[in-house]
Formats: structure tokens, C-alpha cells, sequence
């Protein structure tokens, strides 16, 4: 089965996933965010890396769910771990300790240096435009993994020159400033889009784009950035999926909504 | 020795007072619902609830008037979306004003386990960078008198009233709890008062050895309510309700639909298992 | 993936040298014997020994001359009376001298579960009026920023190499202990590598949900050694060998009997196996 | 059955075992030490005090052990538990959250004002006359219970003017000093000995006796004590061993010492 560029015959949203989901290599050890995360996170599981161990902040370590949690806590997610420990265990011992190796995480803003807002939308904290959820587990999560991974539709609501309020650092005011802000760990090491992938520059940690889904052009990546994107020199080019990874991720989705009993938000 | 085992109603009017510091907690599994419920039916005011992840019940007790304040990590409908009544309140003062105090997740889990050890703080290797502590006075530094490094601290969470759902408890009012665990048992022991709501009460709890078990003697109430934590779930009893949490994204939209609903459902009805008839749950 | 199940030789000479931090735990159940045993036929020297309880094992290799210095809460043979290699090497510096580092059993608990969580001190609310704050630098205050109370401060713990004895393993080096399970899980998880003996290597551990299990993936060395623990116990396996203790009180106080012990069961005998051959234990 | 005072037909030990036993109450919260403290917590369960929760510090809360453990971490405390924790646990959560009625303590010395010395005899830290087997949980259990009992045979050598050492807190320097100083609780209410019952002055917390067991004379008790021990107004006779108190104390003496086939070293 061949895919067409004009009609690929998967979604943005799949192409973004499989992405993702390829960079987790086998025995990772990935704490992993709902929604997008997990559903590359468990992707991988079930394609190329069957030895990665998802942690979810509710405890579960070594998670295998075969279906995707609705939530952080679903039943699902203890039924198959390894074990299941407490939530001030799992920040304190598994992810402060030092024993993560991918911290992946969604967003609703992204700035050029891999900041993720994820508190409210506009200028005044006391009557925001839109009340975002919070925090929850992302700002120790951002500071303490060994590396971080966003993973985010790419547009101009979500990809701004500076977030609206930082809730969980990447790459601070660029440079080294992460590095002296306290924070462990690389930071944001892969944005991962709709789109392609970014990725930090070596000494200004802007993020660059350096890869593009099949038929995105440079222009559209661009359109979609809400600040002026630096293109890296050598752009690859995403894989388009496999017939495995396309058939895999959407038994999982459809395993999902079936058992879920209704259809969830589209990603 | 007065049993600990008693009417929810009783548990909370023995309890809950205007005015104190309370957290339901529960994360995601064993969301103490009922408990919420009660409190609505008993009208309880000015309220300060604390909790890692408020969702449905938090948005219910903050949409009839119990809250004054509110502490917290994340707050949503998990996988659904946003909490109108919550963001009702902070955007617009209804039904009345309710301030909040924002943390992040590892940060209030130090902060109960900082409560269940009887410290006054909690240090953390977190909010780098953050914005968050320019907003919440209750988030200070301390350093290290070994290394130097400049760490988080937090002060200590210690509830008036902390309630939470379990599985099961036995005669005594031992209790066991199983699955997602959360950050139950530190709401508990921080707590200086404990309620605690089991899908059933049996003769034996059979716990493994090392489980996660709560000896009768820390908590204040322990209260019978079969399917206590739904729409959550109860692991080994029943599933999340997904359909009805989807459902309150479109009840709690409206001001009016949400009193609607409420004053049918909870005032309405005299307890928890009159609710779940009524509502045609199970 | 490279096995993390070896013989315990292999990994004490992969991952044990000379000069470490060395953290042989467990609390009274599931002492690591026979890895101590191998670290004294491997002539290990200048060990900065760690455990909340040194006992017999640590008699041994203080006797041995592996430790150069003692970090503890507690020293003794349980139920029996005093470790006299202990005494003797502090008191007369025999075979060599052994500084010690003293402190209370909740420090120690709190310093590693520090150490545990990426954390550089512990915070303790102890030591009040007592005299070992003055003989120890390494416990200092730390004031409150919040209350203002000043606390005990320590440094956390995390040790080179952290060793325990576990009931059992799956082949993939996940480890289920059970029963008393002591400080064991934080001392592996502050420590920079960790080496489980376990009684025996099983197809599915059949560990309940809540229990305590080290995935594989923070062990450096997983080895099986059946009675790995005695004269300690491993619940579910085998008792503690009371008499054992016992003959220990009368081998230990005698440095020539000692050696003469010593070298024939230990340095005389090739592996765990064999040395419980020779004791005839079993 | 009578017990006649020159023969009365029970040890000191026994007499000292059973008085401790007989002030637990049933449903006390009870940190306990091993040895004397363990044999009479264990026998006020197994005679007035049913539901008195026995927590010992390697984990087991609300241990109800057949036969005496020889260790703090034997299995059998574990076995009968109502649950196991960690002893980071046993110590953060309920120890120092405040969840503790008594702590219960042996010692090697306890001066007038109740402070505990469990780490050397002899004025030089460095060079010890002998050196003990050191703090283990006491200075915590000292300062962070409700109240604080001590077991001890009351000799010369035990009962001293000032401790050699002081591990764990008692009433410090007296008066208001304990609750200057930081700790919690109210401190040692009462200290258990062969001859007899010692309890704090309520305004200068001095030890005074103020119960003898039977047989004993103040002289006796003046005798074994290393300080001018003041007598309370009232002394109390403490009552005679019960047939079913003696029994039971001697029935778990011998299962113990049957199960651990070998004779513990005599209390």
C-alpha cells in the first residue's frame, strides 16, 4: 500500500503520533502525559520498543495498557504495570530520584525556547482570557527528567513568541540560562507537530525546525509559528507511516472508543 | 468502644463545619462522590477545598455555594475538558467569589506527606523557572546547610476534615485500599479529622501484608455507600462513567441547567442511594 | 538488553571497589549475608559502611578489615547482646581503625529516603535535648521559613553501591520483597548502583498490585542465593537461625577464634553454596 | 492461690513486667521497644487490653505477636499485623505525625529527670568504657510521642544522678525545660522498675517513687538509686500478681523460648 502526498491516506494527527512514537526507543524509561503522549508512548510499545517502561503520575510504573487511559488514573493503567505506588512515590522516589529518562508532555503554548504554558490564556493571572487546567505534574516533570519531549499541534495559538505565563520551563531565555536556572536534565530535546519536529539549536536553544511530515512545506510550518522560525540547514524528511504503525495506532484508538463507550476529543 | 461505622449524613453534621479546611481526595480512582454530595445537602459554606485534581464533585460543591477558597494542581473534567462551574466562580464571582492557591502535583503531594509527617514544610526540586510562585505567596525557598543549592519550600498541608473513597472496610473499620492509590493515605494522616466512605463492609478485609491499609483508630467516621465514588471508579467493583462525565460538560455549561440538575438529583434526594435510582445509575 | 541476573561473585567485582559507600540494608529480615560474605572473600578495603543496624554481618566485615568507617543508629546482635569485631575495632582500632558517624533510626530512615528522592537533606523533627547532635557535625538546623520552628537537618544518603536480599526475582530482574520490607526500596533507589540477592528466580512473580516490587531497570546486578540471608530470616522461606545468633556471641568475642572461624567458612569456602555446606546449615 | 511476701512465688522481673502491663489501657496507641517493653505491652493484650495497637519500629502496626519476638523485625510480628509498612513510614507518618499514646522504652541509664542514655558508659565519646548499641528509635520516640514510659531493673548502675550520655529526651533539665526545648509530648509519666513505680514531680519533673511492689521497702528503693530520691506523700502498694496474670506473662515465656530454641537472655 503506497500513500498519495495529496491524499496520504492517514491524518496530521496520526503522521504526529507515529512520529513520536518512532523517537522512544526500547527500554526508555518515558513518564508520560495524557491524550498525545500516551497515545505515542503506547504506540511504540506495541510496534518497535516492547521493553519501554511508561510511568503515569498516578503511580503506575510499567504501565501496558491495551486500551488509551481517558485519564491519568484509569483502572486500565494498574491492572497491567509492574506496580503501582503511591503519587507523592512517584514524584518524589521515581521522578526527583532521577529515574527518568523522557519526560513527554502536552501543551497549550509552546515558546521559542520550549516553554510550556499550560495555566491560563492572556496577560492578567487574576481574569484570564481562558482558565487552563494547570500545572499538574509538568512543571517537576519539565525540570527533572533527563530530557523532555513536547508534543502539540502546531499553530499560531499554540507555537507563540512568549507564552502567556511559563508554567514548566524548556529552554528559559535561551543559551544556558535553563542550566543555570537550576533546572536538571537537557530540556526539551523534540517538539514534535502536526507539522514536522523541532528541535533546540546546540548554543541558542531556539527551537529549530528540523524535519517536515510528508507534503508540509516549510512555508506552512512558518504560517503556523508565532515567531520568526529559524529552518535547520538540513531538513529531513518524516517517514510516511507503515501499513503497522497506521493499522496499530488506529485498532488502538478504535479498541479505545469501544471501550471507553464514547468517542474521545480527536487528538 | 463507639463503633466507628456510621450514616454518611451523621459522619458529615458530626464533622463538617462552616468555615474549615477540607480536601475529598482521590486521584482520578475512588473519588469520594457522595461525600460531596453530602456536604451540598448540608449546606455547608466558606469552605477552603483543597485537592490535587478537582473535578465533577469540587465543580459541583464550588457551583452550589460550599466554597470560599480553593487549592490545587489540575483541574478538569479528565479527558473531557474544562470545569465550567470552577471557572464560573474564579471568572465571574458565581454563586459567589472563590480565591485560589495554585501548585503543581509534586509539590502538593510533598505538601500532605510534609502534613502526615508532622513538619511544618516540604522541600521540593521543583517550580525552575516557573511563573508560578509570583502568584502564590505560599511557595518560599530554602537552601541546603549541607550543599548550598537553593531548593522549593512549601508549607505543610494538614485539613480539618480530609474524606476519602476506599473499597472496603471491616467490622472494626479497618480499611483497605487498592489500585490507584493516590495520595489517600497522606490526606488522611495529615488530617486531623478522617472520614471514610467503602463500597462494602465485610468480615474480613484479607489484605496482603504489605497493601495499603488504614487502622480504624485514625479515622474519625467510616461509612457504608455502595458505588460512593461514581462516576469515577471503584477498582474490583465498577468502571468510570465516561457517558456521564461527558454528559456534565453540557449540565454544567449553564447556570440553570446546573441548578436544575443539582436540586433534582442531590437536594432532591435524601442519600447517596437515592440518588443513583433516581439518576438511574446501575 | 544485557541480563541483569549474574552470579553474586560477578557483580560484587563489577560493581564493588575499594573506597565506596557501601549500604548492606535490611532490618532484621532479609539481611544480605552471603553478598557481605563475598565482598570479604574479594578483600574489599576501606569501605564506608552504611545501615540503620549493623549486626552480624557487619561484625564480619569489620573483623575483616573491609570498613574504615561506620555509618549507624543501631549496633548489636539482635536479642543477643553486643557485636564485639564492632567494639573491638572502635575501641582498640583492631584490625584497624573504624570512625564511626552515629544517629538516630528516623534520620537515618528520612536521610535515605533524601537520598531516594534527588533531595540533598532530610528534615527531621528530632534530636531534641540529646547529645549526639554534638558529636556529629553532620547534624545541623534548618529554621521554618513558614513557622519558624527549627528542625533537625541531615545529609541525604546515597551510597555507591546499595546491596539487600529480596524473597524472589522474575528472569527479566524484577524483584518482589515481602514481609518486613525495612528502608530496603530507598536505599536502592538513592543509590548510584544496586545489587539484589534473592532466594530464588521465578517465571511470574505474582507480586499484588500495591506491593513492593524494584523494576529491573534500577538494579545493576540481580543474583540468585538461596538462604542468601541467614542467619537471617526470609518470610515465606526460611526462619532465623536463633542459635546461630547465639554461637555468634561466643565465635565473635575472640579475634583469634574469630579469624580461625572466618577463614574456614568464609574465605575457606568458594560461594554461598558451599559455605552453607560447610556451616552445615541446611 | 496467695502469695506470700518472702516467697512470693513470682520474680522481680515478673512483678515489673506485669505492673507495666496492667497501665496500658485497652485501644492505647503503643510504640513499642523489644524486650521488657515488648513482654508488657504483649501481656496487657493478652489479658485486659485486647485492642491496645502494638506498633514496633521495623513497620508492623497493630502487631499481635504469639510469642515474644526476639528481634524488632521478627516475622512474627509481621505475620499477625494489620498491616506492614516501611520503616521510613513507621517513623515519618506515624511516629512524628503524631499518631503515637506511648512510646514505650528500655534503657541502659535514666537519671532523675527521666533522660535516657542508650550509647556509651563512661565521660569520653571517643573512648568509651562501653560502648551500646546506640539511639536506634528512642530520641524520636522520646520527643514525639504523647507519653513516654521506661522499663528498667533499678540499680546503681542504671538509675544515675546524670546520664553518661543522653540519647534520648526525658524531662531535660526539669521544670519547663522539656517544652523549651522543642520536644513534644508530655515526657516520661512513668519509669517501671523491679522495686517499684517512679513518676515526674508535676512542677519540677523530678522522678519520685510513689508506688512499691510488694515486699519492697522504701529503703530498698532509696538504696538502688543513684540521686537523693525523693518519696511521693502517698506511696501505693502495687497489687500481687493474678493467677491469670502470672500464667499468661510465664505461658508466653515458654512459647517464646520454645519457638526460638534457645533461652532468651533473662529480663
Amino acid at each position: 500500500m503506497s500513500f498519495s502526498q495529496s491524499h496520504p491516506g492517514y491524518t496530521p494527527a496520526e503522521i504526529m503520533t507515529i512520529e513520536a512514537s518512532r523517537r522512544l526507543k526500547d527500554g526508555t524509561v518515558c513518564f508520560v502525559g495524557i491524550g498525545l503522549p500516551s497515545a505515542a508512548a503506547n504506540l511504540a510499545r506495541l510496534t518497535h520498543a516492547p521493553d519501554v517502561v511508561l510511568i503515569y503520575e498516578s503511580g503506575t510504573i510499567g504501565a501496558k495498557p491495551d486500551i488509551l487511559p481517558l485519564s491519568i488514573g484509569d483502572g486500565e493503567l494498574a491492572e497491567f504495570a509492574d506496580t503501582v505506588v503511591s503519587v507523592p512515590e512517584i514524584f518524589r522516589y521515581w521522578l526527583q530520584g532521577g529515574h527518568v529518562d523522557i519526560g513527554f508532555l502536552g501543551a497549550a503554548q509552546v515558546d521559542r525556547y520550549g516553554n510550556i504554558n499550560s495555566t491560563i490564556i492572556g496577560s492578567d493571572y487574576a481574569k484570564p482570557k481562558v482558565r487552563l487546567p494547570g500545572a499538574g505534574g509538568a512543571p517537576e516533570i519539565a525540570s527533572n527528567a533527563k530530557e523532555t519531549w513536547i508534543i502539540i499541534k502546531q499553530s499560531l495559538r499554540t507555537f507563540v513568541e512568549k507564552v502567556d505565563f511559563l508554567t514548566s520551563v524548556g529552554h528559559y531565555e535561551g543559551g544556558d540560562s535553563r542550566a543555570r536556572s537550576g533546572a536538571r536534565g537537557a530540556g526539551p530535546t523534540a517538539v514534535i507537530t502536526d507539522l514536522g519536529v523541532l528541535t533546540p539549536d546546540p548554543t541558542t536553544k531556539e527551537l529549530v525546525l528540523s524535519a517536515l511530515h510528508p507534503g508540509v512545506s516549510v512555508e506552512q510550518a512558518r504560517a503556523a509559528t508565532g515567531w520568526d522560525l529559524k529552518i535547520a540547514n538540513l531538513i529531513k524528511d518524516t517517514a510516511p507511516p507503515t501499513q503497522l504503525e497506521l493499522v496499530t495506532l488506529r485498532d488502538l484508538h478504535s479498541r479505545t472508543a469501544k471501550a471507553h463507550g464514547i468517542t474521545l476529543a480527536p487528538d | 468502644m463507639e463503633s466507628r461505622i456510621m450514616p454518611l449524613a451523621d459522619a458529615v453534621r458530626r464533622h463538617v463545619k462552616d468555615g474549615q479546611t477540607l480536601a475529598l481526595e482521590g486521584f482520578t480512582h475512588l473519588i469520594p462522590t457522595a461525600a460531596g454530595h453530602e456536604i451540598i445537602r448540608q449546606k455547608r459554606r466558606n469552605l477552603t477545598l483543597i485537592r490535587m485534581t478537582p473535578d465533577i464533585v469540587y465543580d459541583q460543591m464550588i457551583g452550589m455555594g460550599c466554597a470560599s477558597s480553593l487549592e490545587f494542581s489540575w483541574g478538569g473534567n479528565p479527558g473531557v475538558g474544562s470545569l465550567h462551574r470552577f471557572r464560573d466562580a474564579i471568572q465571574n464571582g458565581w454563586p459567589n467569589a472563590v480565591t485560589i492557591s495554585e501548585h503543581s502535583h509534586a509539590d502538593m503531594a510533598g505538601r500532605y506527606q510534609a502534613g502526615a509527617s508532622g513538619l511544618p514544610f516540604s522541600v521540593l526540586r521543583g517550580y525552575v523557572g516557573s511563573d508560578l510562585p509570583k502568584h502564590n505567596p505560599n511557595i518560599k525557598s530554602i537552601t541546603c546547610p549541607f550543599t548550598g543549592e537553593v531548593l522549593a519550600a512549601t508549607p505543610a498541608i494538614n485539613p480539618d476534615v480530609t474524606i476519602i473513597h476506599a473499597q472496603k472496610a471491616d467490622r472494626k473499620g479497618n480499611v483497605l485500599i487498592h489500585g490507584i492509590i493516590g495520595i489517600q493515605k497522606e490526606a488522611v494522616l495529615a488530617a486531623k479529622a478522617a472520614i471514610v466512605t467503602v463500597e462494602e463492609v465485610v468480615e474480613d478485609l484479607e489484605a496482603p501484608m504489605n497493601s495499603c491499609v488504614l487502622p480504624h483508630w485514625v479515622l474519625a467516621a467510616v461509612c457504608e455507600v455502595p458505588m460512593g465514588a461514581h462516576p469515577s471508579y471503584a477498582h474490583g467493583y465498577y468502571d468510570r462513567d465516561n457517558a456521564f462525565c461527558k454528559e456534565w460538560e453540557v449540565i454544567s455549561r449553564d447556570r440553570d441547567r446546573f441548578l436544575e440538575w443539582m436540586n433534582a438529583h442531590v437536594l432532591g434526594t435524601p442519600n447517596h442511594a437515592q440518588f443513583l435510582a433516581y439518576a438511574g445509575i446501575r
